[in-house]
C-alpha cells in the first residue's frame, strides 16, 4: 500500500538521520541534522494522528531546542581540538584499550534495542487506553478538544507541575549565572539588516499566529504551549536581530513573566478548594478558567523559553561591563 | 506490520542510537543531543500507543504526556547547556574529565 | 476526476518538478552560493505551485488564504535564511576553504 | 482548604513563588515559617492516617483512571514527616549559613537558594503522596531540576561539573523511567497505581521489560551501585544544607518509588532472581561505598560516599520480601528498611550539616585539618559523634533497631549471606566514623584563624542528630503508623506480633 510506503520511508529516514547526527564530526552540522530530524518527527506525529504534538515538536522540540543547541555549538573549534587532544593523552585505562568503550557502548545500546523490540512486539495490538473515558467526560471538561481537556482539566495537576519544571529550569539558569535578570547577557555584535527586517515583520505575525493557536486550542489542535513557543521563537529572533527582547526586562518583570502561569494555577487551585477539590472547575465556569489559565501559559512559556535561550548561550556575568559597552541598536 | 508496530520499532531503534551517542560522545553538547534522541524515542512509543488506542480521536492521555515530556526535555536541555557554558568559562573545555568520579 | 482536481494535480506535479530541480541543484552545485541559488529559487516556486494547487482544492476561501499566507511566511523565512547563509559563507573563510576542498 | 493534602502542596509552592518575586532579607525567615507549616500539615495528615486509615484525594474532582489521585498511607505519612522535619532544621541552619552579608556573592546565593529550596520541598511532598505513574515522573523531574540548580549554586568548576554529572545521569534516568511508563501504559491502559496493581495481579501478563526500565531509571536516581558515580561529588560540592537534604531525602525519594512499585503494585510480577540481583547490587554498594569512604581525604566526600553505602542497605529489603514464602519476617524486613530510611535521613542530615559547619569555620574540610575540633566547635563535635553512632547502627539509635529487624529477617528467611553483608557494612562504617571522630579528638595546635560560627548552625545539626538517636528510644508509634495500609499488615495480624 502507498499509505504504508510513506510510513516506511519516513521511519527509515528518521533512523538514518538520527544516526548521521551521531556520526557527523562537525558539531554545527550535527546540530543542523538534529533539527532536520525533529522536523521529520513532526511528519511522523502527523501520520500518527497527533497534530498537537507535531506543532509542539516543530516549535519546541526541533525549533527552540535546535536553536539552543546551535548556539551552544558555536565554540572555538581550535580550543575544542586542543581539549580533545589533552583528553586523549591522559584518559586512564582507555589508553590501553582503544575502542573498548565504543564496543561496550555499542553492545549495550544494541541490547537495549533488542529488549525494547521484544517488549514492543509483546504489547497488545488492540486498543487499551483512556480514549473512551476521555470521550465520555469531555462534555464536563469545558472544552471540545480532547488533548486540551486532558491537559487543562483531567490532568491539570500534571500540567501545573510541568509549568513548574519550566520555571525551575529558568530559575536554575539564572542561579547558575548568579543574576536575577538577563541584562548582562550577550547581545549580537553584528546583525544584518535583513534579520532586523524579518524580526520587525515576524513579531506581529507571531502574535497573530499565537493568538490563533491559543484560541483554537479549545476545539481543535493547537494550544497554549504551542502558542507560547511561537511567541518565544519571535522573541529569540528579536534577540538575534540585536533587539533586547527578554533580556531587556527588569528583575521584577522577568520574574513576574516566569512566574505568572505557575502562580495562576496555584490561585485557581486554591479557589477550587472552596468548591470541592484543588484545581476543581468542572462546571459552568470551566471554559473561562481554562482560557484564562491557557493565556497565562502562553505568556509564561514565551518568556521562559526566550529567557532559557538568552541564559543558555550567555557568557557569565563577569564581563557584563564589556557587554554593556556594546549597546544594542535599539531597545524595545 | 501495522503502522503502530512500525513506529514502535522505530522508537526502539532511536533509543539505541541516542543511548550509544550518550555513552560514546564526550562533548557535553553531544551528550545532551543523545538524550534528546532518547527522548524522541520515548515520545514516539507513546504516540504510537495513542494511535493504537484511537477511537473517534487518538488517545489524548499519551498526547498530553508527550507535550509535558517535550516541555520537560527542553527545560533540562537548556539547564544542561547553561551549565556547559559555565563549565567552559571556568575550565576552558566543554567536557568532563573522565577520572574525576573515582577521586 | 473533477476539473478542479485535474488543475490541482497539475499544479502539484509542477511544484514537485521544481523541488526535484532544487534538490538536484543542492547535490550537484559546487559551492554554497550556487547551492543557495538552487534551493531558494526552485523550492520557493515549488512551494508556491503546491500551495496554489491545494488552494484550488481547498473549497473555502478561508483555507485558500491560509495556504497562501503560509507560502508568504516561507518566502520571508527562506529569503532571510538565504541572506544569512550567504553572508556567513563570505565572512567565514573556514567554510570557504572547506567548500573548496570538497 | 480542608484537607492536609492541599496544604502540603500549596504551602511550599506558594512560598516558592513569593520568595522568588519579593526581594528582602525576610525570605529565609519566610522559608522557615513555611517548612514549619508543612510539618504541621504532614502531622495533620499523619494523624488522619493514624485514626482513619489510608487517605485519598481526587485532584480537580476527577477520579482515576482519567484524573490524578493522591494517596497517603503510613509509609507516605512517615516520609512526609521526615521530609519536613529535616528541611525545617536545615532551614534553621541556612539562616546562619547564608548570613554572611559581608560577602556579596553569598547574599546572591541566599536569594537564589530560598525559592529553589521551597520548590524542592514541594516536589518531595508531591512525590510522596502521588499515586500516578506519570505524575511521579513529573514530580521526579521537578525534584531533579531543583536539585541540580541547588548543587550548581555553590559555583566554581567542581560544583558546576558535579551538577552537570548529576543532571546527565538524572536526565537519562528519567527517560528510562518514562520509557517503562510508556510500555506499562501500552500494556494496561491506565496510569493509576491502584488500577495497575489490580490489572497486574497474579502476574499473568508480567511486563518484565517495562519494569526493568522503570527500576533501572529509578536505580540511577537512587544511586544504586554501579550507577552511583554521579552522587559523591554532587552531594559533596553543594552548599551544606543542600548536601544534607540531597543525601537525606532526595535519594530516598527515588527509592520510595521503587519500594512502592515493587511491594504495592507489582508484588506478583517481580521474581526472586530479580530480588536477589537487587540485593546483590545493594550489597556491592555497601562494600564499595564504605571502602571509598575509608580512602577519602575530604570530610564531605566521606559523608557522601557513606550515602552510597547506606542506600545499599535499603536494597537488601527486596531479597527478604520476594520469593521466600509468607512469614512475619517480611513485615520486619519492610518496616526495618523504612525505619532505616528515616533514621539515616536524620543522621546523614546531621552529619552533612556538621561537616558544613566545619568547612564554614576552617575554610576547608580536609580530615587532617579537623584536629582540635573538640575545643573549637564542641557542639558540632558532639553532633558528629551522635550522628556517627546512628550511622553505624549502635544502640540506642534508630538504625540499630532497623538493622536488628533486617538481621532478624535474614535469619528467619534463611538467607544468612545478607547478614554477613550487614555485619561487614557495620564494621566498615564503624571504621570510617572512627577515623573522623579520632581526627576530631586529636589534640593539636589550633588553626590560627577560625571564622565564628552562628550558634543556630551548631544546634540545628545537634537536634537532627538527637532525633536520629531518639528514633531508637521511641519506636512504637512510628511502627504502628507504618502498619496503616502496609502491604504485609495482614500477615502481621495473622501471626501476631
Amino acid at each position: 500500500m502507498l499509505e504504508h510506503g510513506v510510513d516506511i520511508v519516513l521511519a527509515g529516514s528518521i533512523a538514518v538521520v538520527a544516526w548521521r547526527v551521531l556520526l557527523e564530526p562537525q558539531l554545527f552540522r550535527s546540530m543542523v541534522l538534529f533539527i532536520a530530524m525533529g522536523l521529520m518527527l513532526s511528519l511522523a506525529w502527523v501520520r500518527l494522528a497527533a497534530p498537537d504534538i507535531a506543532l509542539a515538536e516543530a516549535a519546541i522540540g526541533a525549533g527552540l531546542t535546535g536553536i539552543l543547541l546551535i548556539r551552544a555549538a558555536q565554540t572555538e573549534a581550535a580550543q575544542e581540538a586542543a581539549a580533545a587532544a589533552r583528553e586523549a593523552a591522559t584518559s586512564g585505562w582507555r589508553r590501553w584499550f582503544p575502542g573498548a568503550g565504543r564496543i561496550v557502548s555499542a553492545a549495550a545500546a544494541l541490547a537495549f534495542a533488542a529488549v525494547l523490540l521484544v517488549a514492543v512486539i509483546d504489547l497488545p495490538g488492540e486498543p487499551i487506553g483512556l480514549t473512551e473515558a476521555a470521550a465520555t467526560e469531555m462534555e464536563a471538561s469545558g472544552v471540545e478538544h480532547p488533548v486540551t481537556s486532558v491537559l487543562l482539566n483531567f490532568r491539570a495537576y500534571d500540567t501545573w507541575l510541568e509549568v513548574g519544571v519550566l520555571l525551575l529550569a529558568a530559575m536554575g539558569v539564572l542561579a547558575i549565572h548568579r543574576t536575577y535578570n538577563l541584562r548582562s547577557t550577550r547581545s549580537e555584535e553584528h546583525t544584518m539588516l535583513v534579520l532586523t527586517w524579518l524580526a520587525r515583520i515576524i513579531l506581529p505575525l507571531a502574535v497573530l499566529i499565537a493568538g490563533y493557536l491559543y484560541w483554537s486550542g479549545t476545539h481543535q489542535p493547537g494550544g497554549a504551549f504551542q502558542a507560547g513557543a511561537i511567541l518565544a521563537a519571535a522573541l529569540v529572533l528579536m534577540q538575534l536581530a540585536g533587539f533586547r527582547g527578554v533580556s531587556g526586562l527588569s528583575t521584577l518583570w522577568l520574574g513576574a513573566g516566569l512566574m505568572l502561569s505557575f502562580a495562576a494555577f496555584l490561585a485557581v487551585g486554591f479557589i477550587g478548594t472552596f468548591e470541592g477539590e484543588f484545581l476543581r472547575y468542572r462546571h459552568a465556569t470551566g471554559e473561562l478558567i481554562i482560557l484564562a489559565l491557557e493565556l497565562t501559559i502562553v505568556v509564561s512559556t514565551a518568556v521562559t523559553l526566550a529567557a532559557l535561550f538568552a541564559g543558555a548561550g550567555s557568557q557569565s556575568g563577569d564581563d557584563s561591563d564589556a557587554v554593556r559597552a556594546r549597546t544594542p541598536p535599539e531597545s524595545l | 506490520m501495522s503502522t503502530f508496530e512500525l513506529y514502535a520499532a522505530l522508537a526502539a531503534v532511536l533509543f539505541a542510537v541516542g543511548l550509544y551517542g550518550f555513552f560514546v560522545r564526550q562533548e557535553l553538547v553531544r551528550k545532551v543531543v543523545g538524550l534528546n534522541i532518547i527522548g524522541a524515542a520515548v515520545f514516539l512509543l507513546l504516540i504510537a500507543i495513542a494511535y493504537r488506542n484511537r477511537g473517534d480521536f487518538a488517545d489524548p492521555v499519551p498526547h498530553a504526556m508527550v507535550l509535558t515530556g517535550i516541555v520537560v526535555a527542553v527545560s533540562a536541555t537548556a539547564l544542561a547547556l547553561a551549565l556547559a557554558r559555565r563549565i567552559e568559562d571556568e575550565t576552558g573545555t566543554r567536557r568532563l574529565p573522565e577520572d574525576e568520579e573515582s577521586s | 476526476m473533477t476539473p478542479a482536481e485535474v488543475i490541482a494535480a497539475a499544479f502539484a506535479v509542477t511544484g514537485g518538478i521544481f523541488y526535484l530541480a532544487g534538490t538536484v541543484g543542492i547535490l550537484r552545485f559546487p559551492d554554497v552560493q550556487s547551492r543557495l541559488h538552487a534551493v531558494t529559487k526552485a523550492d520557493n516556486l515549488g512551494l508556491g505551485f503546491l500551495a496554489v494547487g491545494l488552494a484550488v482544492l481547498a473549497g473555502t476561501a478561508e483555507v485558500a488564504a491560509k495556504l497562501l499566507f503560509i507560502w508568504f511566511l516561507a518566502l520571508a523565512g527562506s529569503a532571510t535564511a538565504c541572506q544569512l547563509i550567504a553572508n556567513a559563507s563570505v565572512d567565514d573563510d573556514v567554510t570557504e576553504r572547506e567548500q573548496a576542498d570538497a | 482548604m480542608s484537607s492536609p493534602f492541599e496544604w502540603l502542596i500549596f504551602l511550599p509552592f506558594a512560598g516558592g513563588v513569593i520568595t522568588f518575586l519579593l526581594p528582602g532579607k525576610s525570605r529565609p525567615w519566610l522559608a522557615l515559617l513555611l517548612t514549619v507549616g508543612t510539618f504541621a500539615a504532614a502531622w495533620w495528615l499523619a494523624s488522619d492516617v493514624w485514626r482513619e486509615g489510608p487517605q485519598g484525594y481526587a485532584l480537580g474532582g476527577w477520579e482515576a483512571p482519567l484524573g490524578i489521585n493522591l494517596y497517603a498511607d503510613g509509609l507516605s505519612a512517615l516520609l512526609l514527616l521526615t521530609t519536613s522535619a529535616v528541611m525545617t532544621l536545615a532551614s534553621f541552619y541556612s539562616l546562619g549559613y547564608f548570613s554572611r552579608e559581608a560577602e556579596a556573592s553569598s547574599w546572591t546565593e541566599a536569594r537564589a537558594f530560598v525559592p529553589l529550596w521551597l520548590f524542592l520541598l514541594g516536589s518531595l511532598n508531591a512525590l510522596f503522596v502521588s499515586r500516578d505513574l506519570f505524575n511521579l515522573y513529573v514530580a521526579l523531574e521537578l525534584l531533579t531540576i531543583a536539585g541540580v540548580a541547588l548543587v550548581a549554586l555553590a559555583g566554581g568548576a567542581t560544583a558546576l561539573r558535579a551538577g552537570m554529572r548529576y543532571l546527565l545521569a538524572a536526565f537519562l534516568a528519567s527517560l528510562l523511567y518514562l520509557m517503562g511508563v510508556a510500555l506499562l501504559y501500552g500494556e494496561f491502559g491506565v496510569l493509576d497505581l491502584a488500577l495497575i496493581a489490580e490489572a497486574a495481579e497474579g502476574g499473568t501478563r508480567a511486563p518484565v521489560i517495562a519494569l526493568a526500565f522503570v527500576f533501572l531509571g529509578l536505580g540511577i536516581k537512587a544511586a544504586l551501585f554501579p550507577f552511583h558515580a554521579w552522587l559523591p561529588h554532587a552531594h559533596a560540592s553543594a552548599p551544606a544544607p543542600v548536601s544534607a537534604v540531597l543525601s537525606a531525602l532526595v535519594v530516598k525519594a527515588a527509592f520510595y518509588v521503587i519500594l512502592r512499585l515493587w511491594v504495592d503494585v507489582f508484588a506478583d510480577s517481580v521474581t526472586a532472581p530479580a530480588a536477589q540481583a537487587a540485593g546483590a547490587l545493594g550489597a556491592a554498594g555497601i562494600l564499595w561505598g564504605s571502602f571509598q569512604a575509608l580512602r577519602e581525604q575530604r570530610l564531605k566526600l566521606v559523608v557522601a560516599h557513606s550515602t552510597v553505602a547506606q542506600v545499599g542497605y535499603l536494597f537488601l529489603l527486596f531479597p527478604l520480601l520476594t520469593g521466600v514464602g509468607e512469614g512475619a519476617w517480611r513485615f520486619d524486613a519492610w518496616a526495618g528498611g523504612v525505619y532505616h530510611m528515616m533514621s539515616h535521613a536524620f543522621a546523614k542530615g546531621a552529619l552533612f550539616l556538621a561537616a558544613g559547619t566545619i568547612l564554614y569555620a576552617y575554610g576547608n574540610d580536609q580530615i587532617s585539618a579537623m584536629r582540635g575540633l573538640t575545643r573549637t566547635l564542641p557542639i558540632t563535635t558532639v553532633s558528629f559523634g551522635i550522628a556517627g553512632i546512628a550511622l553505624v547502627g549502635l544502640p540506642p539509635s534508630g538504625s540499630f533497631i532497623a538493622k536488628w529487624m533486617l538481621l532478624t529477617a535474614t535469619i528467619e528467611s534463611a538467607q544468612w549471606w545478607w547478614a554477613v553483608v550487614i555485619g561487614a557494612g557495620t564494621l566498615l562504617s564503624g571504621a570510617y566514623v572512627y577515623r573522623l571522630v579520632s581526627a576530631a579528638f586529636t589534640p593539636d595546635t589550633l588553626p590560627e584563624s577560625i571564622r565564628p560560627v552562628p550558634r543556630v548552625m551548631e544546634y540545628a545539626s545537634l537536634i537532627l542528630a538527637l532525633t536520629s538517636l531518639g528514633l531508637g528510644l521511641r519506636a512504637a508509634e512510628p511502627f504502628d503508623l507504618l502498619e496503616v495500609g502496609a502491604p504485609f499488615s495482614m500477615i502481621v495480624a495473622g501471626v501476631g506480633t
